[in-house]
């Protein structure tokens, strides 16, 4: 299991790397939400089953679509405009550095995280914590996602018709 | 949610990802599509409440939340007058109908969500929900506004989110639970943690920020006159309702927590409700865009709900629901109609317009039954749900309030009045001389609501005994 | 159908009659009036006789409830006075058959008839409200009758006047009356003179109300100042006919009702009536000295022999009281045939300008004797009627013991003969100018009523005893009037010294005053009317500024004037004030929507922040 | 007919004949017309039969429940049946004088609708016995008369008509407030179970602020004037005549035989009345526009009215219910008059009047006959009203009372004079205009001689209001 654990650390981490970095505003957004659906599988594995459900209803689809709309709107609204990023391309090399240091630093921490997922492993799944207690908010998921391919699409359609 | 409401909120959502398959190169379908499907929704829910058998028994059978089934009938009254509405209205607007017509169906379904949820959480997902999908209506059309208003709806109502989710965090963390049920029994238990009341509280601010309330009530003008014309009609009517009002209403009424701990929070309250009935009158007064005026008749009358909801008596939450409602109908009367002075005048800037009456009778005269009603003119819905409210207020002691609101009618009627002579009555401006009455499909919808108000006022007992049977008589525990 | 209803429906059912006859038809309208008054001068004696053996003629309808019905009652008084009000009513109908100047005959004859309906149901009332009724209700026909009577816009202006004067007083008269009827419980004149209210507190007022609407009839000052300029703006048979006879008849009746049924006065009212008596004598026979119009001229008489009247009854003893009554009907009768006279001398002469006539003495030998008799007679030269009555008043007076009063009197009877010597002198005497040879003597149906007013002056005066005995004493049986020698008839006393004395006075001023003027009869007061303070004085008078209509109506506009800035104070207060207030508030509530998001935001950060802390302090965390 | 019957008829006859007027004029303008006409008819016919019903001693209740004890109560006692004769009877009037009239001018159909269902409140108002109830016809009337009034539509017509809407509901609102205070206060809103209860004075004091705002008196009466200049003299007439009876009418159900106020407050209203009698008059001396002078006439007599309801003794309340008669007709009379000189002399102000006696002879004679009416002078009914107020002043004791009235009086007769003086006589300003057409001066003439013939035959009257004050137990 460690080595899943550890994948997902990394993919979380890469994600919302990439979510900074990206040139494309969909594509960071899109990041964040996979960064957000990673940060509450890592929630549900420390036995925080809630804080994860909220992470995911919240972050992974709430902000990421009103982010993707903000974001079409933003660029039906004007062009996208060159910025200087050379700062963010020293981001992976900062992360880097925290992590090594973290790794060194933080190694019992982990070990003791590590036992609370086996602890937490006992007990209910991801998807049957979802549909058990909250039932509802996956419907409101499930309109969140209708409504936000909805607005992408219509606000693209404009965009396009608009050209 | 209460389970037999679901298909309320299913349906919709159903058709709305339905639509941009089957709909997709004919508009015309959508239209079609989503005016049935609402329409069906409406019948339906109409005779759930209006069946022979209920009216029989005093609306004792039913085994809903009164509450819930009031607001889903208004929910489906006012979709189903936009959307019917829009169908005539947007040609050449350059309307996504493939698109628009699921995005008002899945605001359709979130707020049928909201209003059917049981708990705080799911509630505040809908809303979300709902705010996105109005986010993108608010842009239908190709104009610039569009985008200005959706903006700074987006923008300014972005703190409300903040402070709702630091609510329900503090809440997770005090009562370890978001079901309305658990909190009124955890507050009724009389051991409310003051950590609780404060997460409601910070609930509160966030609806309050969403429902428009005075001082939090400055995005309002702007999104609902920046809007495609249409949609500003389902915002103001219901959207902001449901997403704000409701759920102060419904936080104040499920929990009578202001009987318990915290009588300051109900003060605010009614305090803030006052303040805005107040400052959206004055504000309204002298505004040159018909929207905009609205927008801050809007949130004065919200100033009216928010005050009873702040008594928090049963006759207070009577008169709120019911002012609730009433505040749908004509708000859409008078938002379509601006929107039909719109399309027959190409403006909507009052200091041009005037004598409008002579070539639109109908839009006139459905303006005047709802702002006369608005304003609380007899025997009209406004008058009674107004009338109800103060007396509420009077039996609880804060006679005060309930003579400032009744007093401030009289600035509503003020403003609908002034409003009413630069636009329809008046000297006959040059757009009077060209434009035309608009379509019997536009007016249509004006025309039902309008009849809606009329026999509101009139069928005043049947609705009392709704409310009162289903709402004041189950709110004690 | 009861008798009483005769003399008021009668003729108020042939004055409508009359306005639908046809213009063309000749003298139908006339006769028709003639006949009309004559049955009701018929019906009124009818009245009388039973009323004299103590049985009254009732009639009493149902009208408003509450004790308040339609009461008519001919008791001796009211009878006398009915009979007096036909008498005359009869004459002017008679005398204006053939009078041309007196407006449309259609309009002349519906006045007369209606105002003879209205003075007869006046003085048969018996409820308070049914003589307020016609009492007020002869104030249209004033106006009409005067309006009518020429077509210009004097005689209009007039006709307001004097609307409006009778007006305002009758509307005191109803406060008045209802103030009455409320202290007394009851309407009806003969209940309340059952127990007389006494003049305390409302009391006081009620009889000062009813008493302006009384003297304001009777003509007295200062409501008298419409009654000369109708002498000049209207007919001789109007001034003969209203405010010589029917007016005086009613406002002199009703003083008296007021004064000796009605209410218990005290010696303040004693004094108050006594001064205003006194006062206009002397005011209006000094204006009436100096005018030079015939029936101006008149008309000031008619107005300072109202004084007498109102002194006599002031005087509050039966012999006083008695003097004014009897002098009501001698006045009327005199004055009702020296307006005649005046008519008569226009009609002929076609002026009435004093200047302008003389010597019509041989020309209109009955109108000048018709006009001795009358001038002896109001001048109170014995022994005509008019000798008798003021001596009555004289005595009456002394009686008070104000001697002041009697002077007073006495030197108005010597201007009154002082007055009648220079008008009889420049119009029936002195020279006649040429513009005046063809001058013939006026037609039989002017002269009859003047010859039989001129008889009844002739009649009442060696006969005084039978006035008195049947008119008078009766009038007023509740007095305990008899025995009075003064009553009884000539006799010479040391009144009849005095006013021997009188004659000679005036006499002396006339012979003086006419050798002043240069044998120019018509100035022969211009002596006095040019004297050093009473020239100025009278300047002012002739400038109307001593005319309270003319002068209070100068002020209602600023008045009004006033009354409108209150009026336009509310206005602003309902409509000015909100409407700027909320455009002040709304003008603060712009600036704070000003659009700008960072105002937005930080306003409703701080919203969000205050409330936070706000239900966190109360309530929430601790 | 039974006499609920009777009574509903004319309550819910012209309430909702008058959403009928607009389908009507689908078919034909004369449809319409016949349809406004006959409804107006058949009110004054129903309110007339109640009459001997109501003499005989016969009330008719009728009741549909409501809510919180909103329950909408009508019943056909003495007082009620008496206004709503008076009230339908000049309404109808005005619609039969309408046909003509108001033939040449837009928006027919809304006149007659507004007509109608002003006529309808109106009714609903004087039968309904709860104070909730007479508060939504309250209000339903002043929607109405906010379309007559604005019925012109120019920019300053619509202004009065706001003005006078605003005016109306805001003293309406206080007088909810007053209602509410009752409501609380003694748990009823029924005027039958609040018969004889004491109320507080504040109470009072707001219910009278609607009042005095219906009734145009002051200090909320300048909107009567000013309602009056804007559009036709039929809706003038209209507001004259009947609508600001209907506050005079709430105080005389109210106040005059339902509940008992602290004694100053009658003072108050006495003293209101009369500053409200009085200066008004000056205005009238001062306005130039004829039908302003006649329409602050209006609040002056209104005064007057008030003086008869609030003196307190019997006589005078029954002087105040036949000054209410009596003014209607007179008042009516007037207006109309006015609007043939303002229809014949293209203008409305006064000074550039004169001389119109020889032109309109009879339009002439009937406002004198009108304005004597107004003035009090017998032989018209207005004396026996003015008188019986009057009488009943007296027993008010209060000297500065009296003086006010009597000076308003005073200033009624100058007005009226000066205002028939300025017009028909007066020296000729202007080409001799001609005399009205046949159904306007027989329009005037009839009022004018009814107001006569009131005079004549005030027996009747009077004894249906005497019997009415013992019935229905006016306040002694």
């Amino acid at each position: 299991m460690i080595e899943y654990r550890e994948f997902l650390y990394l993919a979380v981490t890469l994600c919302a790397l990439a979510a900074v970095m990206s040139r494309n505003m969909l594509t960071a957004a899109i990041s964040l939400a996979a960064t957000s659906i990673g940060v509450a599988l890592v929630l549900f594995d420390f036995r925080a089953p809630w804080a994860a459900v909220f992470e995911l209803s919240v972050c992974a689809g709430l902000i990421t679509v009103l982010f993707i709309s903000a974001v079409s709107l933003l660029r039906k609204e004007e062009p996208f405009f060159a910025e200087d990023r050379t700062r963010f391309r020293l981001l992976p090399v900062f992360a880097l550095i925290v992590a090594i240091g973290g790794w060194i630093a933080g190694w019992p921490f982990f070990e003791a995280l590590a036992d609370y997922a086996r602890f937490g492993a006992r007990g209910q799944s991801l998807g049957s914590m979802l549909w058990e207690s909250r039932r509802m908010d996956l419907l409101g998921q499930i309109a969140m996602l209708a409504a936000g391919v909805l607005v992408i699409n219509s606000v693209f359609a404009a965009k396009k018709a608009g050209k | 949610m209460t389970i037999s409401l679901l298909q309320y909120m299913l349906i919709p959502l159903f058709s709305a990802l339905l639509i941009p398959f089957v709909a997709r190169r004919r508009g015309k379908l959508a239209e079609i599509f989503a005016n049935v499907t609402l329409l069906a929704g409406l019948i339906n829910i109409g005779w759930t409440l209006l069946s022979p058998a209920v009216l029989a028994s005093g609306f004792s059978v039913l085994a809903e939340d009164g509450f819930s089934l009031l607001m889903v009938l208004t929910i489906y009254l006012v979709g189903l007058c936009v959307s019917f509405f829009s169908a005539s209205y947007g040609q050449g607007r350059g309307v996504n109908t493939a698109y628009f017509y699921p995005l008002l169906l899945v605001s359709v379904a979130a707020m049928c969500g909201v209003v059917t949820s049981t708990d705080f959480f799911t509630l505040y997902i809908f809303v979300e929900v709902l705010a996105v999908a109005s986010f993108a209506l608010i842009t239908s059309d190709d104009g610039r506004e569009g985008v200005e208003g959706a903006i700074k709806y987006y923008l300014l109502t972005f703190p409300a989110s903040a402070a709702i989710m630091l609510g329900l965090a503090v809440m997770l963390l005090s009562a370890g639970t978001f079901s309305f049920d658990s909190i009124r029994i955890i507050v009724y238990s009389g051991a409310s943690a003051p950590a609780l009341v404060f997460s409601l509280s910070l609930l509160l601010l966030g609806f309050l920020v969403k429902s428009g309330v005075v001082p939090f009530h400055v995005w309002t003008p702007d999104a609902y006159q920046g809007a495609y014309a249409p949609v500003s009609a389902f915002l103001a009517g219901i959207v902001t309702k449901i997403s704000g009002v409701y759920a102060v209403v419904r936080i104040a009424m499920f929990l009578r927590l202001f009987e318990t701990g915290a009588f300051r929070l109900s003060e605010v309250l009614m305090f803030l409700g006052m303040v805005s009935i107040a400052v959206g009158a004055i504000a309204a007064m002298k505004q040159d865009d018909l929207k905009r005026m609205l927008a801050f008749s809007s949130v004065s009358q919200i100033g009216y709900i928010v005050l009873a909801a702040g008594l928090a008596t049963p006759l207070a939450f009577i008169g709120a629901v019911f002012h609730l409602f009433n505040h749908a109908t004509f708000k859409t009367v008078l938002f379509l109609n601006s929107a039909s002075l719109e399309k027959a005048a190409g403006t909507r800037d009052m200091t041009r317009l005037g004598g409008m009456e002579h070539p639109m009778p109908w839009t006139s005269w459905t303006s005047v039954i709802a702002m006369l009603s608005t304003a609380g003119i007899p025997p009209l819905s406004g008058f009674w749900s107004k009338l109800i409210i103060i007396i509420a207020l009077w039996d609880a002691g804060a006679v005060t309030y309930a003579v400032l609101a009744l007093l401030f009618s009289a600035l509503t009627l003020a403003y609908f009045l002034i409003m009413q002579r630069r636009i329809f009555f008046g000297k006959k401006s040059p757009a009077a001389e060209t434009a035309s009455e608009v379509s019997p499909a536009l007016l249509a919808p004006a025309v039902l609501m309008s009849a809606v108000i009329v026999a509101a006022g009139l069928l005043f007992p049947y609705f009392f005994s709704y409310l009162a049977e289903t709402i004041a008589s189950r709110m004690v525990l | 159908m009861n008798l009483l209803s005769i003399p008021v429906l009668l003729p108020l059912a042939a004055g409508l009659l009359i306005l639908a006859i046809s213009d063309r038809t000749r003298w139908l309208r006339e006769l028709l009036a003639i006949g009309v008054t004559a049955v009701c001068f018929l019906a009124a004696l009818n009245a009388l006789a039973p009323a004299l053996l103590g049985q009254h003629y009732q009639l009493t309808l149902p009208w408003l409830g509450g004790g308040m019905d339609f009461s008519l009652k001919a008791d001796q008084l009211s009878a006398f006075l009915l009979l007096a009000v036909s008498f005359f009513s009869l004459l002017v109908s008679f005398y204006a058959f053939s009078f041309p100047d007196k407006g449309k005959a259609k309009w002349f004859y519906f006045n007369v008839l209606l105002t003879q309906s209205f003075a007869a149901g006046a003085a048969l009332a018996d409820s308070l409200l049914a003589l307020l009724f016609f009492w007020e209700g002869l104030l249209v026909f004033l106006y009409t009758f005067i309006a009518l009577s020429r077509d210009t816009a004097g005689s209009r202006a007039t006709a307001m006047k004097a609307f409006l004067i009778n007006g305002v007083t009758d509307l005191c008269l109803l406060l008045g009356i209802g103030l009455t009827a409320y202290l007394a419980g009851t309407m009806s004149m003969s209940e309340i003179s059952a127990e007389k209210l006494t003049l305390n507190g409302w009391g006081g007022l009620a009889y000062v109300l009813l008493l302006i609407g009384a003297l304001s009839k009777a003509g007295a000052i200062p409501f008298h100042t419409w009654i000369p300029d109708a002498a000049v703006d209207s007919s001789a048979p109007f001034m003969a006919y209203v405010p010589a006879a029917i007016d005086k008849l009613l406002g002199i009746y009703f003083l008296a009702r007021i004064s000796i049924y009605l209410f218990q006065l005290n010696g303040a009212m004693q004094l108050v009536l006594m001064t205003i008596g006194a006062l206009t004598i002397i005011i209006a026979v000094m204006m009436a000295f100096v005018q030079q119009d015939y029936k101006r001229l008149l008309s000031y008489h008619a107005v300072s022999q109202t004084g007498y009247m109102i002194l006599g009854i002031g005087t509050l003893n039966p012999i006083g009281i008695a003097g004014g009554l009897f002098h009501m009907i001698n006045h009327a009768s005199y004055k009702s045939c020296l307006f005649m006279t005046a008519g008569a001398v226009e009609r002929q002469a076609g002026t009435g300008d004093l200047g302008k006539l003389g010597g019509l003495f041989r020309a209109m030998p009955v109108t000048a004797v018709c006009f001795v008799i009358a001038a002896a007679a109001i001048s109170g030269i014995a022994p005509f009627n008019g000798f008798f009555s003021k001596e009555l008043i004289y005595k009456g007076t002394l009686e008070t013991g104000w001697l002041s009063f009697f002077i007073a009197a006495e030197v108005g009877s010597l201007l009154t003969l002082a007055s009648f010597l220079k008008l009889g002198h420049s119009v029936f005497f002195d020279k006649r100018p040429d513009e005046l040879k063809d001058v013939s003597e006026a037609p039989f149906s002017m002269l009859l009523p003047m010859l039989v007013l001129a008889a009844v002056c002739v009649v009442f005066g060696f006969g005084a005893a039978i006035p008195a005995a049947y008119l008078i004493g009766p009038a007023l049986d509740n007095l305990s009037l008899f025995p009075e020698h003064a009553l009884s008839g000539f006799h010479f006393d040391n009144l009849y010294l005095v006013s021997v004395i009188v004659i000679l006075g005036a006499v002396m001023n006339h012979v003086y005053g006419y050798s002043a003027a240069r044998g120019k009869a018509s100035k022969s007061s211009d002596h006095i009317h040019y004297a050093p303070v009473l020239g100025w004085l009278y300047a002012l008078a002739e400038k109307r500024f001593f005319d309270p209509y003319e002068q209070l109506m100068k002020r209602v506009p600023d008045f009004s004037a006033l009354l409108y800035k209150a009026d336009r104070f509310f206005d602003w207060l309902t409509d000015g004030l909100p409407v700027a207030a909320a455009g002040r508030l709304n003008d603060l509530s712009r600036r704070f929507h000003s659009g700008s998001y960072p105002a937005y935001m930080l306003l409703m950060g701080l919203a969000m922040t205050l409330f936070v802390l706000f239900t966190a302090n109360s309530g929430g965390i601790k | 007919m039974d006499l609920v019957t009777i009574m509903k008829t004319a309550v819910f006859a012209p309430l909702l004949g008058a959403f009928l007027i607009p389908f009507a004029a689908r078919i034909s303008a004369s449809a319409r017309n016949v349809l406004a006409v006959s409804l107006g008819l058949l009110t004054f016919l129903a309110a007339a039969a109640l009459l001997p019903r109501a003499l005989s001693g016969q009330v008719a209740a009728y009741t549909l429940a409501f809510p919180l004890g909103f329950d909408l109560t009508l019943s056909a006692d003495m007082l009620a049946v008496f206004m709503a004769a008076v009230s339908s009877f000049t309404s109808a009037v005005i619609l039969v004088y309408s046909v003509d009239y108001i033939s040449h001018y837009e928006d027919q159909t809304e006149y007659y609708t507004m007509v109608v269902l002003f006529l309808g409140s109106m009714m609903g108002l004087v039968f309904s016995m709860n104070l909730v109830w007479m508060y939504v016809f309250w209000e339903l009337t002043g929607f109405a008369s906010w379309r007559l009034v604005g019925f012109f539509r120019k920019d300053t017509d619509v202004q009065k008509a706001n003005k006078t809407i605003m005016v109306t509901v805001f003293g309406a609102l206080c007088m909810l407030a007053g209602i509410l205070m009752i409501y609380f206060a003694n748990g009823t809103m029924d005027l039958r179970h609040l018969r004889g209860e004491t109320i507080s004075t504040l109470a009072a004091v707001l219910i009278m602020a609607g009042i005095l705002s219906k009734s145009a008196t002051l200090p909320f009466s300048t909107w009567l004037p000013d309602a009056g200049v804007a559009p036709s003299t039929v809706t003038s007439l209209l507001h004259a005549a009947v609508l600001v009876k209907i506050g005079v009418y709430a105080y005389a159900r109210i106040f005059g035989v339902t509940v008992v106020v602290a004694e100053g407050f009658y003072y108050g209203v006495l003293l209101v009345a009369g500053l409200s009698a009085l200066i008004s008059a000056g205005a009238a001396m001062i306005e130039k526009d004829i039908k302003r002078i006649i329409a602050y006439s209006t609040v002056s007599q209104i005064g007057f009215i008030f003086l008869g309801l609030a003196a307190g003794g019997r006589t005078a309340f029954i002087g105040g219910l036949l000054y209410i008669m009596m003014h209607s007709v007179a008042k009516g009379g007037l207006f109309l008059c006015a609007g043939i000189v303002e229809q014949k002399t293209h203008t409305k102000d006064i000074t550039r009047m004169g001389g119109l006696f020889r032109a309109m002879p009879v339009t002439a004679v009937s406002f004198a006959l009108c304005s004597l009416s107004v003035m009090g002078i017998p032989p018209f009914g207005g004396f026996f009203s003015k008188f019986l107020v009057f009488r009943g002043a007296a027993e008010t004791g209060s000297a500065l009372v009296l003086a006010l009235f009597l000076v308003g009086a005073v200033m009624t007769l100058l007005y009226l004079i000066r205002l028939f003086y300025l017009v028909f006589l007066g020296e000729e300003r202007q080409d001799a205009p001609r005399e009205g057409s046949f159904t306007m001066v027989a329009s005037v003439a009839f009022l004018a001689l009814l107001g006569l013939a009131l005079g004549a035959f005030v027996h009747y009257p009077a004894n249906y209001v005497e019997i009415l004050t013992s019935q229905i137990g006016a306040i002694e």
